[in-house]
Order: C-alpha cells, then structure tokens, then sequence
C-alpha cells in the first residue's frame, strides 16, 4: 500500500439516557434499586444545598475563596456509586457530591475552603485523595495508584477527575500514558464543563471532542451527557468493571457546564452570555433526576420538602462543627517530617515566643486577617 | 562582548537620571495619578504595548477576563487577539512557546496566573529562557518577561501564597525583580520589558491593592539590580523587599517610637543581580543588620544577603545577622498563615535583640 | 442518539514509495530535477561519513560523547530540502543530514560534540535552533516560532523533529496543543526509531502508531517511511505547502531506525538483538537510495567514488578546523546578559586570578581532563 | 505529633551506634569490600530491595540497561519487571506516579537520568512529593527517594552536569544528602529509602568510579543530616560536601605541606537538613572558614552556610567567610567546565587569603 489511508484504531461512545426534556431510553436505563435511586437524588440534592451554603458563608466572610460545583453534581456522583469502598476516587475539586457519597464529613470540606490543613485530612477509613489545587497534576498520582492497585493485584480501581481546561496540561499527558502504558485500572473522567475559568472550550484544544484525546494512548473513551446521572451511571459501570477485570483505562468525557462562578473571585459575566447560561440552566441535572424519580414515584413535594429539612439541619450541624474548629498555630512545624528536624524545633521556639509562649489552639474566622 | 546594538534595538534606556527612588525620592515636578499597583502594572503593560508592536501579553485568562487580579484590564480591548493572547492551561506551554516567540523578535510578557503554578514551566525556565543567550553565543536571546502574583497575605488556597524568588535568584541568566509599591511597579515592570534578558517580575499580591501611590504622567524606568533606601536610620539595616517593605517600615516607626531605635530600611527591589554595594554601605554605617523576607529561610535570599555583607563588611558588624522569614514549612493554609509571615512584631524584637547584642 | 459509536475525526494516510527492496511506485515518485536528486545522495552520503568520522574522533578522545544518526539520514533531508531558507528547522539531536542540508558549518558541528558552545551557534544567516538535549522540550519553542511567523504574516514555516520517546513528555502534549489551536505553520515529525535508548516504542505508548497521537489535537497525521527519501520528500511537501498556506500544523510519523548505538556511552547489545538491527540494515536509506540513483543513471561507482573522495577532503578540512578553534576560558561571562552584571564582572576577575591573570583563548582537547 | 508508628513500620533505626564516620572513621572489624561509588549504591538498592518487597526502582533505561551508569545493575534480573521498571520518557510521570505508588504503601526509588532532567518532574516534588504529609495532617505520606546523577566533572554534554542542591534544598519538605565516598553513598541511599520522608539523593557522577573504598559486608546507615569532620585541623574551616571533598582534601593536604596551614575539613553530607552544630563547632574552634561547592554561589548552599555561622558564631570568626563554588553563569559546556568548577587551587588561594586575613 503505497499511499492509503490508515484506519484510526479505537472506539468512541456516546450516551444519554435522560434527556433534559424528560424523554427516556428506557432500553438503556440502568436498574438500580428504588432505595438507590432515592439516595443518589438525596446526595444530589445535598451537593447543590451544602454549595449554596458556602457560597454564602464565603459572602459573610466565615470561609474564604470558595469554588462551586453548581450543575456538576450528576457525573462525580454517578461514577462514585460504583466505587467499592476499596477503590480510590482521585478528586479535582469540582466533585463534590462524589466527596459526600464516598463518606468525606461536610465540616472537613468546609474547613478546606476555611483554610485549615484538616480539610485535605481523609478519614482513614476512605480512599480518597483530597482537593488538587494544581491543574491535572492529580492525574500523574491517580495513575500512580491504579499502577500500585494493579501490583498488589487487589482488585480496585480509580476513578480520577479532572476538568476540560486540564486536558492542556502535560500531566495530563504523562498520567494518561504511564496508566495505559502499564494499563492500570484506571477511569479517568473529564468534566468538560466548557470553561476553563475564562477560556472556553474551543480555545483549550482544536480537537473536536475530548474524549478523542484517548485515541493517542490507545485506549476507548466514552462521551456521556455528564448531566444526565443515568448516563454517568451506566458509562461508569462499564468503565469500572472493564478496570477492574485488566482491561485497562477508558477516557470518559461527561458534557457538563459550570452554572455558577469559577470561584467567588470570578465575575462569568466578563465571557459568557446570559443566553448560554440560560440554556443550560435547562439542562441542569438535579430539576432533570428529580423529574424523572417522581414519574417513577420515588419522590414528591412532601418527601422532598422532608429531605430538605433534614439536609439543612445536618447543613447547619456541619456549619457549627467547622465554626467549633480550633487550629494549632505550631501544627505547621509538626507534619512536615516525621520526625521534626532541629532546626524546625528552633523555629517553633522562634514562633513561640514570637507569640508570646505556648499558646492555646486558635480560632480564627475568615475575617481575622485581611 | 556585550550586545550594545540590541539595547538600543529595544530602546532600553537604563539613564540614571530616568532612575527614581523609593516612596521617599517622589520628588520630580510631574503630573501625578493616584493608583493601586494592579493600576500601576496595568498602566507599564498599556504603554509598553503602544509603543512596541512586538510586545505580547499571553497567560491564562489574560483576555477578555483581564487577567485574574485584573492587571490586563483594557489590553484585549486595545491591542487585539494577536497581541492579548488567552492560553491553554499550561505554564510550560507559555513559556516555551514564548521561547519562540523571541526567536522570531517578539517581546513576551507571560503571565503565570500564580506563583505556585509557575514551577509547572520551570524546566522551560531552567533549561531554555535562560540559557538561550549564552548557549548559542549571542545569536538568538530571551528578552521575555515572567510576571506572577506573588507571596501570601490575601488569604488563598492551597498553592496561591508561594515566594519562589530564591528558587529563580538562583539560576544563573535571569533577573529577579520584586517592587513594593505602586510607582516602583509600573518602572520596574517597564524595565523589564525593555530588558534585553529574561526578567521574572515576581509582584506581591498582598499590596496589589493595598495602598495608592502617586505615579507621573510620564513612563519610568528603573535600573535593574539597584535598591533603594526606604527609610534612612543609623542604628540598625534592615534589608528586605516586596511587601514585606511595608511590614518592615511598620516595625521601624515602632522601632523609633517605642524603643528609640533609628532602623535603616533598605528596599532591594531586585533579588538578582542584587545590590551588593547599598547593602554593604548600609551595613558599614549602621554596623548591624536584619533580613527580613517571606520565603523559606533555608537557602533563601537572606543567607545570601548575609554571606555578601560577611563577605565585604564583616569587621564593621557588631552583631549576628538576624534573618526574620516564613519558616522552613509549608506556608500554611490560610488560617494560619500569618503566624507563618514574618510580621512587624517579629521585627521589632529581630531588631531590638541585633541592636542590645 | 441514545448510545452510538461516535465516528473518530481525523485522517492518516501512510506514503510509501521506495521500497527497501527497490520496488518503485512510479506514479507517487516525486519529479525533482536530476542534480537535486544527486546534491540530495551527496549529501546523504556526506551525513554517514561525517557521522563515522565523529565516531572515530569519539574513540581517539578528540571529541566527547557522540550521538550517532546512522540509517536516519532520510527523514530530515527530506524536509529540509522542501525547507525555504526563510523557513525555520528545529531539530533534536538526530537531525545532522537536515543541518548540513541547511547549512549549518561541519566543524560547528563538531565543535558541539567537542564541548564548546560555539557549536550552537547557528550561522546569521540560517534559521535554524540549535541541538536540542531536553527531550520534546524543542517542541515548544518550535509552537512559538511558528505562531510568531503566523503573526508576522511572513509565510515561513517551521519543521520541527522529535523521537518516538519525545512524544511521551509533557513538552510533546502542550507544545501540539499550543499549535493546533493557534494553528500555526508546523510540521511535527516525529523520527520513530524504534527505541529510545533502552526502551521499546511499545513500552513508550500504547497507542499502535505515533502518527494517531494527531486525533488529540484534531489535525491530520502521516505516517511516512522514514528510511525512503521519495515518500518522506512527498509527504513533507504536502506538509510544508498545507502549514505554508493556512492550514496548520500536520504530524508526520517517519518510521526508521537507529541502526548505531544511542551514542558512545551506550551498549545497545544489552537489550536488542542482533537479528533485529540486521532486519533494519536491509532497509538502510543510504544504499536504497543509491540503487535507485543508480536505476536512473544518475549514479555509477565512478562517480560515488570521487563524490566520497571529496568528501573525505571537506571533512579533513573540518577537523582541522575544528582542531584549531581556541576557546576564551573568559567567555562564560559574557554571554550570560546583554550588560555583564557587577556580580558577574567580579567573578570573572576571580577567574582572571585563578587562572594567573589574563589567559589566551585555550585549546582544550577532548583529552585534557577526566 | 511524630509518627514514631510509621519510623518503626519501615525499619528505620537511626541508632547512633551505626552511624558511621567519612573516609577517616573506618575503624570498625568487618569484612570488607573494595567496591566504586556506582557498586555501592548497587549494593545499597540490591539490600533494601531485598529485606522489603515494597521498595520499587523505577526510572528511564534502570531496567534492561541497567541505568546509563550501571547503578541498578542485576536489579531488573533478580526483582523482575513489576519491581524494577523502565518507564516511558517523562521525569513529571515518574515522580507523580510515584507519588500515587506511595499511597498504595509502596516505597518508590526514583531515577532521574541526569540532574538536568529532574527540573522536568519539579512542580510534581514542590506541588505533591514535599508537601503530601503535612497536606494531610499525616493521613498520606511519601517516603520516596529520587536519586540522580549529580554536578559536572565528566564531560558531558549540556544539562549533563547541574548542581541543583539549592533548589531542592529551598524546598521545605524535602531532605537532600550528597555522598562524597562508596561508603557513605551507599549508607545514605539506605538511609534515604528506609526514611519515611522524601529524600533527593545527589550522587556525585564524578566520583562514581573515581576511586574504591572498603565496604563492610553488613548494611549500614548514616543519620540524614549529620555531617563528619573528613580531616581534622585547626587553622581554618573548610566545609564542603559531594564530590568537592576530594578537591578540598587534596588542597587541605597542599595547605599543610606547602603552607603550614592545618585545615580541617567538614563533608556536610547532607543539605537539607544541614548539620548547624557540626559546622558552627568547627568554625569556633578554628575562627575561620570557607565554603566550596560546585553549584552557583547565588542563593546557594554557601550562602545558607554563612549565615548560620553569623548566627551562631559571628564573634568566633576572625575572617570574612569566604566562598569558593561555579560562577553565576550557566556551566560551560565541558571543553571549558574546569574553569567553572572549584579547583585544588582556587581552594587553597581561598583559605590562604582567609588565613592571613
Ligand atoms: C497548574 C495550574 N495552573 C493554573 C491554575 C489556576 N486555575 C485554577 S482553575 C483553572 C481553570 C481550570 O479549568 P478546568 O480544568 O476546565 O476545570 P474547571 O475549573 O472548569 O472545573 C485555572 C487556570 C491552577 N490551579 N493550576
Ligand atoms: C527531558 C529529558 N529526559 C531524559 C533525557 C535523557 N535521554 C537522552 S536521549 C533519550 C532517549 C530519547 O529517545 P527518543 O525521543 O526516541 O529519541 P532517539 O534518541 O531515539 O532519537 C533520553 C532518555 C533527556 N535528554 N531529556
Ligand atoms: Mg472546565
Ligand atoms: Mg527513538
């Protein structure tokens, strides 16, 4: 064959389920259990309150700088539900409703937008890794994870977010080619939420989809509608099994968009039009499932106005936990090593009587300083 | 060897009568606005680009959002796409392809949205911004300029609060630059650009908007490398630079007021090449010194400063050095960070102990 | 579409036209004048020999450490002969048939290789970067060239070349994406020799060619037989043309072959066989290339013996040269800034003083130390 | 607040009584192995590899080639591929990897091929590798060891012979040794993979077959951060570490025989932390010093190092410190290396200078 062309090896999928007019492929539609159903909505629900709530304990200065997840609360979620309690969930940090799903306590995310190392602390019990402030550098140790689950021959798998903007980055890159290379279970979902705070989606890369990028690690990829949680659902089944029976890493890509600010630093009327917003206010997630649960009767006005109380007295529980925090001002001194060094034994005496000798665990409010 | 035609080629013209002061030495008869240092940096980049065609803005969210602490403001608008250029998310990404853009004789301005992210591009730093001159002899150079938001104070997340200036001071062909205020901003970031070499601007967050300051009409330059006298004193130098200036003219008024100490306060303004002989001068007048600065201690710019005073200045010290940084851990998240800045109190105490030694 | 196979976008066409066992496609044949066709061999003939005198010097210590491009001396001359001068060639370290095709001086060359920084020194008038050590760093700055020459308007384009091994680093991913979405003038070939030092290409990716890793940036992609100058000349003309008139970046897979060591410090018998280098030395560029010069009467014994008899005098002449280049043991200050820092003016008088005052420019062989 | 737990967990035991000395504390009845720098880090990664199925060596080329300079010799043969593995070509994925193999309990030994590389994996060790514990109040750590070929001296190519100690030294969270011998290479390797913490290796490539030293038969460790006294004196303070030992034992032993100068010289061994007690204590005794290294002065180790003797020490010294190290510029590609690096004699001229001061 002198001149010819080559066949592109590898396969794309899409899928939607729940369309965000309410029309659905019952073919398609995955069989959870009623009880299952209920409590996906419930966590999603609790996402979208608990963001709301921070959001506006940022506006009254009680957390600092804080990033909603608003409209993105059905992908982290649906890929979360098939993780076993083994298996590791690698976040960025729009994927908050897979943080509350997989047992991270509420306060302890409020006090990572509060300022407090203890946020980034993950109970013992579960495999998560905390928020990854620097873009896509999570995807380099989510392989490295799969590539160690792989190696102790455990069975688990991880599930690693990361979002659109993300794909541009060179740990993108490398992550994704050491976790095909060694093919480790790894599921790397990428939450194309169209923007990259400011840059839309368009100008992050000239390649159609996102999901094609997994043409270049010779892998699969899927494309789901990221809002559409029957969707996630069923994708993240089928990428996990694969994962966890050898068959190695799937690329999914779940269209999603940011309904609300990058952060409270950030002003989206700067790039994006009212209209677009619009339109995808539309097709916001939650409105979507609840639609779809009360056509199955899982849910109605009088159950969800229930859970909604319920949510808001745990909300308000978990806002007294966190105000309840007391920071130890010498902590800094004390996980750096495991065993202090001497010269950081120095500097905690300098600190000490910088701060007028031992001084007792602190309170301080987003307000104290600045 | 020095490539005189190229100074003049990008007009670079480092007159010392072009060369001002700190706060203290406003003293040229001149229209004068009130700005913020984000207004002042905004105000560099708007005149330098009317001026030179061939120089670029690029950085993530530079464009149409301005840049995040909105340093940008109005350069999309005024210079266009060519010129304003919104990037992919990817520092090394900047960098290097700013590397070509000076092969081809543009004058990159990159942006890293933070300090913590600039060190996903510090290989391209490293290995090519600043080796370009010297590896091929003269014939291609870097006359780029690296702008970031630096150090802590403004309460931020994780990885948002960094002081890398030792990290770049470091390597060998870069200038490292840190303005304090508003007016030694914009004549710094100026310089720079014009600057035939690559120049990290490191611009501290904590007083981009912090206090205004009177800036003339008229565009300003400031050599590279020189520092200043931020307050003049006779009983002890305190050497710093960025916002710690701030904290450390705090500290000598109460130094003054409360313990009758006359605090020397030197402003370096450039970390590298650094300014040996205002330090050293300093030093001999006063017999004593403080290094203050918010980055790591260990092997940080104040040992430097110290080895250099030691090194020229050693018979006329009367008291150990005392260095008065951020600890030798992470900054802490924001909660805690100001236990983490050195503050005026840890000054005040640095200096009485180096003045009652 | 609730669940479908998305169609990958996309092209790879693959050009093969002489093959190694001289079988010509008559009707891709590129129609290049005779004597291009013979300056074209002479200097595939002049890479090869320079390349064995560099060995050669490496073993008597006349030079350092020496990297050889043995059976890759097709794939840059194809591209650089399509090159204008105006155009800009940004080579790794393999590329020495397309450096001495754009001009770059032989005893530079060396020089390189000799330790002296006077051999990245590209002449005024050839646009070319020098040596590249970082790997895929060079696709970056090449991403910057030419957006820069797109911004010029000026019509140049660039060639930039990296190693199958090159495309697994972040550098490779951010420098192809900045070019594809600004698309810019690039042509990105990647010399697929099979190894990068000890590893495999199928240890480097999983994805079954290089040339696929074009779908994550949503451009086209050729996969070119390296080792046969007809096919790399017509795909890199395609290349050029498409990225000189608008239509950006194109990669280009040549496959081939490092037939010699990775450089001198290298073993290669450590982890391929020897079965596999013979396979590949039946496929060597130089004589193909000869044969089908021959076929055409474009060649004879006669001529290829003169052509190799000057050559030998050019490079005789080159070494001298080379050998006779003093270097200022000073000169490490003077690069550094355009205006020598105080600093810098300081040390050099240390320098001065260690060395015993001033000292002439020093020939250091090879040998003189370590 | 110290994870003793975790110390115990993976067998570390600083006890003193293995601490070992330099070249002139051999004293201990042993059977002995003449073996090179290179064979001792072999040796060193072949015994831990051994004794722990956790600890993984994992680089470019360390599998089947056996590393470019043989470090991981028989490694791939005898722990196979899942425990010795040949990664594709990207430093950042090694690290950053690593750092997820880490959390799944594995003890990583990075190999960066060359120090000129390891900054291509920089925002991974500042972002992650150095932070993970204290991020995570403990919950993840990362107990890694990136080892690498360090510093200039055998005539290699560009980016083949940096000196990056300062930079990583800078980096709070990191701990960073420098052997300068077989023996304590290869005690400080097993040091660094058994420490819980991450550890930067720098092997000086210049000495990795540079000469032989006896090595006892049983596995040894050295305590991170404690130097030794490699030659006792009294007149001036030499204090070095890497591969500028030998240079400045050979200059020491010029000084005595030519100058009648008895220099004692301190291999700090360790960077980060550094051993302030050791140095200090010599400086007082002798009242003078210098510092050599081999990698920039500005911002360096040397720096650091003066400034903790003007700290602790100003009114013993009798000189001005003085710094012997590579100039400010980008080392010379290697026809002219030698004049950039310290030599014997730069050493000697140094101390002679701060002698007679
Ligand atoms: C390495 C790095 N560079 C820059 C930033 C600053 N930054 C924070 S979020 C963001 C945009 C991220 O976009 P995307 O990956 O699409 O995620 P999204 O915020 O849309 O969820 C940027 C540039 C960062 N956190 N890390
Ligand atoms: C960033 C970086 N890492 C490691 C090396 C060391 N190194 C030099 S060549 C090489 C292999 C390169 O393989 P490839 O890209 O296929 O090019 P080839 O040598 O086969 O032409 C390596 C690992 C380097 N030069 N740069
Ligand atoms: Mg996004
Ligand atoms: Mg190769």
């Amino acid at each position: 064959m002198p001149r010819d062309t080559v066949p592109i090896p590898g396969k794309i999928e899409k899928i939607e389920i729940l369309s965000h007019d309410g029309k659905l492929d019952t073919k398609l539609e995955p069989k959870l259990p009623d009880a299952d159903l209920r409590k996906l909505f419930r966590y999603m629900l609790f996402t979208r309150m608990l963001d709301e709530r921070c959001l506006h304990l940022q506006r009254q200065g009680r957390i600092g700088t804080y990033g909603p997840c608003k409209g993105q609360e059905a992908t982290p979620l649906g890929v979360a539900y098939h993780l076993r309690k083994e298996d590791w969930f690698v976040p960025s940090y729009r994927e908050l409703s897979g943080f509350l799903w997989r047992g991270w306590p509420v306060d302890r995310y409020m006090l990572w937008w509060g300022g407090h190392e203890i946020g980034s602390s993950i109970p013992p019990e579960v495999n998560d890794t905390p928020i990854c402030v620097p873009i896509a550098s999570q995807v380099q140790y989510a392989a490295g994870i799969a590539w160690g689950a792989k190696l102790r021959k455990d069975g688990t798998v991880v599930a690693c977010f990361c979002g659109d903007g993300g794909t541009s980055e060179g740990d993108f890159h490398e992550g994704m080619n050491y976790a095909t290379v060694f093919k480790v279970p790894l599921v790397m979902i990428v939450q194309n939420n169209q923007w990259a705070i400011s840059v839309p989606r368009h100008k992050q890369t000239a390649s159609q989809t996102i999901a094609q990028k997994a043409v270049a690690y010779g892998i699969d990829a899927m494309i789901v509608d990221g809002n559409d949680i029957l969707a996630v659902l069923v994708a993240a089944k089928e990428a996990i099994d694969k994962a966890r029976n050898g068959g190695g890493p799937t690329l999914i890509e779940a269209i999603t968009y940011r309904l609300s600010m990058h952060t409270t630093a950030d002003d989206p009327k700067k790039y994006r039009s009212e209209a677009e917003v619009k339109s995808w206010e539309a097709k916001d997630p939650l409105p979507r499932f609840r639609d779809y649960l009360r056509k199955k009767k899982l849910l109605d006005e009088k159950i969800e106005a229930v859970m909604e109380e319920d949510i808001r007295n745990e909300l308000d529980t978990a806002v007294a936990k966190y105000e309840q925090y007391r920071h130890d001002p010498y902590a800094m001194f004390d996980y750096m090593y495991a065993q202090m060094t001497p010269e950081l034994a120095r500097q905690k005496q300098e600190l000490k009587a910088a701060l007028g000798g031992d001084v007792a665990p602190q309170r301080e409010t987003a307000r104290t300083h600045g | 060897m020095t490539d005189v035609a190229l100074l003049v080629d990008v007009g670079l013209s480092f007159r010392d009568d072009l060369g001002i002061g700190g706060p203290a030495r406003l003293d040229r008869k001149q229209a004068m606005a009130q700005l913020t240092m984000v207004k002042a940096l905004n105000l560099a980049l708007t005149e330098v680009m009317r001026e030179n065609p061939n120089v670029m803005m690029m950085g993530q969210d530079v464009g149409i959002d301005e840049g995040v602490f909105r340093v940008t403001e109005g350069l999309l608008k005024e210079f266009g796409e060519d010129r304003v250029v919104d990037t992919p998310l990817a520092e090394a990404g900047i960098v290097g392809s700013a590397v070509g853009l000076c092969m081809k004789g543009f004058l990159p301005v990159c942006e890293m949205q933070f300090d913590g992210f600039s060190y996903q591009a510090f290989h391209q730093v490293e290995g090519h911004v600043r080796r370009l001159r010297n590896r091929t002899r003269g014939r291609f150079t870097c006359p780029m300029v690296i702008r970031m938001p630096y150090g802590g104070g403004i309460r931020a997340i994780e990885h948002h609060s960094e002081a890398p200036e030792a990290t770049y001071a470091h390597l060998a062909g870069l200038k490292v630059v840190l303005p304090s205020g508003p007016r030694n901003a914009r004549a710094l970031l100026r310089a720079a650009i014009l600057d035939p070499d690559p120049v990290v601007v490191l611009e501290p967050k904590a007083i981009y908007r912090a206090f205004r300051e009177e800036v003339p009409d008229a565009p300003e330059t400031m050599p590279i490398g020189k520092g200043v006298i931020a307050r003049p004193g006779k009983d002890v130098t305190i050497i710093t630079y960025a916002a710690m200036v701030r904290t450390v003219l705090e500290a000598a008024e109460e130094l003054a007021e409360e313990h009758g100490v006359d605090a020397e306060v030197v402003d370096l303004l450039s970390v590298a090449p650094i300014d040996n002989d205002l330090i050293n001068a300093s030093v001999r007048k006063t017999g004593r010194a403080v290094v203050v600065h918010e980055s790591y201690r260990h092997c940080g710019v104040g040992g430097e400063i110290v080895a250099r005073i030691v090194e020229d200045s050693l018979m006329y010290l009367e008291a150990p050095i005392k260095r008065v940084t951020g600890y030798d851990t992470i900054i802490p998240f924001f909660a805690n960070e100001q236990n983490w800045l050195p503050s005026s109190a840890k000054v005040v105490s640095a200096a009485l102990e180096t003045v009652r030694f």
